[in-house]
């Protein structure tokens, strides 16, 4: 399950953010995303989800095969943390609700409406979310936001088992998680305006 | 050169800035010579009197009314089959055109309708389905308002204006249905064609074809005004990027 | 003059608020359209020495 | 998608779910009608279909904007778009769970408030059968103004601006139906435009609100 990623042009708001963003994502890859804030991360992992659409450039896919993991972790606060991941089971068609309870140690939370937990604990819960996808590409944005010291470890190591499982990852982060990443410096490809998106304002200038 | 290239905002804004003052000047004298020559030579009518001189503004800002959001929704059609730019714009500029014209067409035509049925207002089918249309005007205009990103809010519009343009239809027919349905004998049927002898239409087509020249004229100068608002936010968030 | 009868108040208010209305929409799109023009030229300048 | 509507009508039930919202809302406008029309029986039964109409269509518009709003705003919108059920059918989901948790409380509800509206006798079945067949309607237009002002600011406001217009046509014909049901007329021509709207309306207008929720997320 390839990604493929050639001269790709970003737009945010009709404005170019970022232009001529090529690269590969092979089976048992991790890319990391580096850059400062506003760079275009986001903007980028959106358009590879598919939610935004890609104003220039190329992105060879396959379908169904992104797992999405933003800031806002999809959680419902009156569901207890097993009702959020069977729903989400349930949408994916899969039933592996218990490897990802264990992996993240949500066992003893089981029970506990989402709206009571930690915010770290609310993150491990979306994390856990992604093992339920039973989806190869993993395309994370901060993923490790308040998250403390061994939680990270718990993510690096489950980011490590999807690796070895054949699948690949796609993270947005400023933290090492311990993985042998790539790594893909964003601002290298601010855009300049030079590449003419279809926007309004080049078929003005 | 297909004909979209017609529409590239630059050539657009070229070959409308020596159009403009043509319709303009057109457009003040036919609705000059139209209002002057209904309201000073044209006879009493025997049974609504005086009153009659209203249907040269009555029928021409209707009639501009429906063409207005007619002529939105095919703007709004190009935009979502072929993303122009022009289109979406030239759909928000004649929205502003077309409710001030709905505005018109029911303010002159519950005065028209006022001593026929002794009251300011009278739920008669047509009329209603003029409010109906100006509430439609309300949400579009709304909707514009209410959205920052240029291209989300001319995709939203765009299809509220189609969804918009289906319910004025059913609209139009439930306001039939329903009026028969609550006073059998609505109002005499203001129907224009068939009572307006030929000495008043005459100067009812020239007030028409003036309006229409107005609302041309006038949809012209706000997309243009639209399409240099549109590039002023793209320079305005390109100097925000830094 | 023409001698409007006894519905003269109804014509001439219908007139009245007719032209009042398009007035109010042409000076509004005028007005519009010089304040966007200005702001416009102003950003190009920015644009251009900026 | 049924663990969509399992989840979404397990939100509604659960605390601040707003479940009995638009029903108490029905409840309190038409008990407010006689007090601001007069208490004469002759007066409020003839116009009995047309409140009960008019406080269902409000009570609906009421829980409208929640639909999308909550989950857009935790991310699992973000998640829906991009998990392998199609947009559209999300967005018909959606609206079956609005008309189950708004809409059919309301139908339930709408003879026992016929009571106090005085309703003819005759109203009772046609009151419950126009709004059997027009609550979907509203539901799923409802749910198309809620899908284009998701993420607005003031989107609330907007979305009955919005949707009040498009629901013309539905609170006519509903409302012809249940009262020439009431009055004993026939009313089949008003029952068949009603179905033949809701018909549409559920067939065509979860393309329209996809696309907007697609634009939306952008």
């Amino acid at each position: 399950m390839k990604l493929i990623v050639e001269n790709l042009l970003c737009q945010r708001g009709g404005v170019p953010v970022l232009e001529g963003v090529s690269f590969t994502l092979g089976p048992g890859e991790a890319l990391v995303l580096r850059g400062p804030n506003g760079s275009g991360k986001t903007t980028l992992l959106r358009t590879i989800a598919g939610l935004q659409p890609a104003a220039g450039g190329r992105i060879e896919l396959a379908e169904d095969a992104v797992a999405y993991g933003a800031h806002a972790d999809g959680l419902k606060a009156t569901l207890s943390v097993a009702e959020n991941l069977a729903f989400w089971a349930a949408i994916y068609g899969t039933d592996d609700v218990d490897t990802a309870l264990d992996t993240y140690a949500l066992r003893g939370l089981a029970g506990r409406p989402a709206q009571n937990l930690s915010a770290g604990q609310k993150r491990r819960l979306g994390l856990a979310r992604l093992l339920v996808t039973g989806r190869p590409i993993w395309v994370l944005d901060e993923p490790t936001v308040s998250l403390d010291a061994d939680s990270v470890a718990m993510f690096g190591r489950a980011v490590g088992a999807h690796l070895a499982g054949g699948g690949s990852a796609l993270i947005a982060t400023h933290i090492d998680l311990g993985l042998d990443a790539r790594v893909l410096d964003v601002s290298e490809f601010a855009a300049t305006g030079k590449m003419a998106a279809d926007g309004f304002d080049e078929a003005f200038a | 050169m297909s004909i979209w290239e017609y529409a590239n905002p630059r050539k657009f804004m070229g070959w409308t800035g020596r159009l403009v003052p043509v319709f303009v000047v057109l457009a003040a004298v036919l609705i000059g010579v139209g209002l002057t020559w209904g309201f000073f030579f044209t006879p009493d009518d025997y049974r609504m009197g005086a009153t009659v001189k209203i249907i040269y503004i009555h029928v021409p800002s209707a009639m501009m009314a429906i063409n207005a959001w007619v002529m939105m929704l095919v703007a709004s059609l190009i935009w979502i089959v072929r993303r122009h730019h022009v289109s979406v714009l030239a759909a928000r500029a004649a929205a502003g055109v077309g409710v001030t014209m709905t505005l018109i067409a029911l303010i002159t035509g519950a005065i028209w309708g006022q001593p026929m049925w002794g009251t300011w207002w009278a739920w008669d089918p047509r009329l209603t389905s003029f409010l109906i249309l100006f509430l439609f005007y309300l949400g579009y205009l709304a909707l514009w308002q209410a959205i920052d990103d240029p291209d989300t809010a001319a995709d939203l519009t765009s299809v509220l204006c189609l969804v918009g343009s289906v319910f004025a239809v059913l609209s139009r027919y439930a306001v039939n249905f329903w009026n028969q349905g609550l006073h059998q004998g609505a109002s005499l049927s203001l129907d224009k064609e068939e009572n307006v002898a030929d000495v008043f239409w005459q100067p009812l087509v020239v007030t028409m074809v003036g309006f229409g020249l107005l609302f041309v004229a006038l949809v012209l100068i706000r997309t243009r005004t639209e399409i240099r608002a549109r590039r002023l936010h793209a320079l305005e968030a390109r100097e925000r990027m830094g | 003059m023409p001698d409007l009868g006894k519905y003269g108040t109804e014509v001439l208010s219908a007139y009245l608020a007719t032209i009042a209305l398009l007035a109010g929409l042409i000076a509004l799109t005028w007005l519009r359209a010089r304040r966007v023009r200005a702001a416009l030229e102003q950003a190009e300048a920015r644009k251009k020495n900026g | 998608m049924i663990a969509l509507l399992v989840r979404d009508l397990k939100l509604a039930m659960r605390a601040g779910g707003g479940f009995g919202l638009g029903l108490a809302f029905f409840l309190v406008v038409t008990v407010l009608v006689p007090f601001g029309v007069g208490p004469d029986s002759g007066i409020l039964g003839a116009i009995a279909p047309g409140i009960l109409w008019i406080g269902a269509l409000l009570a609906c518009l009421l829980s409208l904007d929640r639909i999308f709003q909550l989950d857009y705003e935790d991310g699992s919108l973000d998640l829906l778009a991009t998990a392998p059920i199609p947009m559209e059918s999300v967005v018909l989901v959606k609206a079956l769970a609005h008309w189950l948790t708004s809409g059919l409380p309301l139908v339930l509800a709408a003879p026992v408030l016929g009571v106090l509206l005085n309703l003819p006798a005759g109203g009772y079945l046609w009151i419950v059968v126009s709004l059997l067949i027009g609550t979907p309607a509203l539901s799923v237009i409802g749910t198309f103004g809620a899908a284009i002002t998701v993420g607005l600011r003031r989107g609330g406001l907007l979305l009955s601006l919005l949707v009040l217009p498009l629901y013309v046509p539905v609170l006519i014909f509903g409302t012809e139906a249940a009262r020439r049901g009431a009055e004993g007329l026939a009313n089949t021509t008003p029952l068949l435009m009603l179905a033949g709207i809701s018909a549409g309306v559920l067939a065509l207008l979860p393309f329209a609100a996809a696309a907007a929720i697609r634009v939306n997320l952008r």
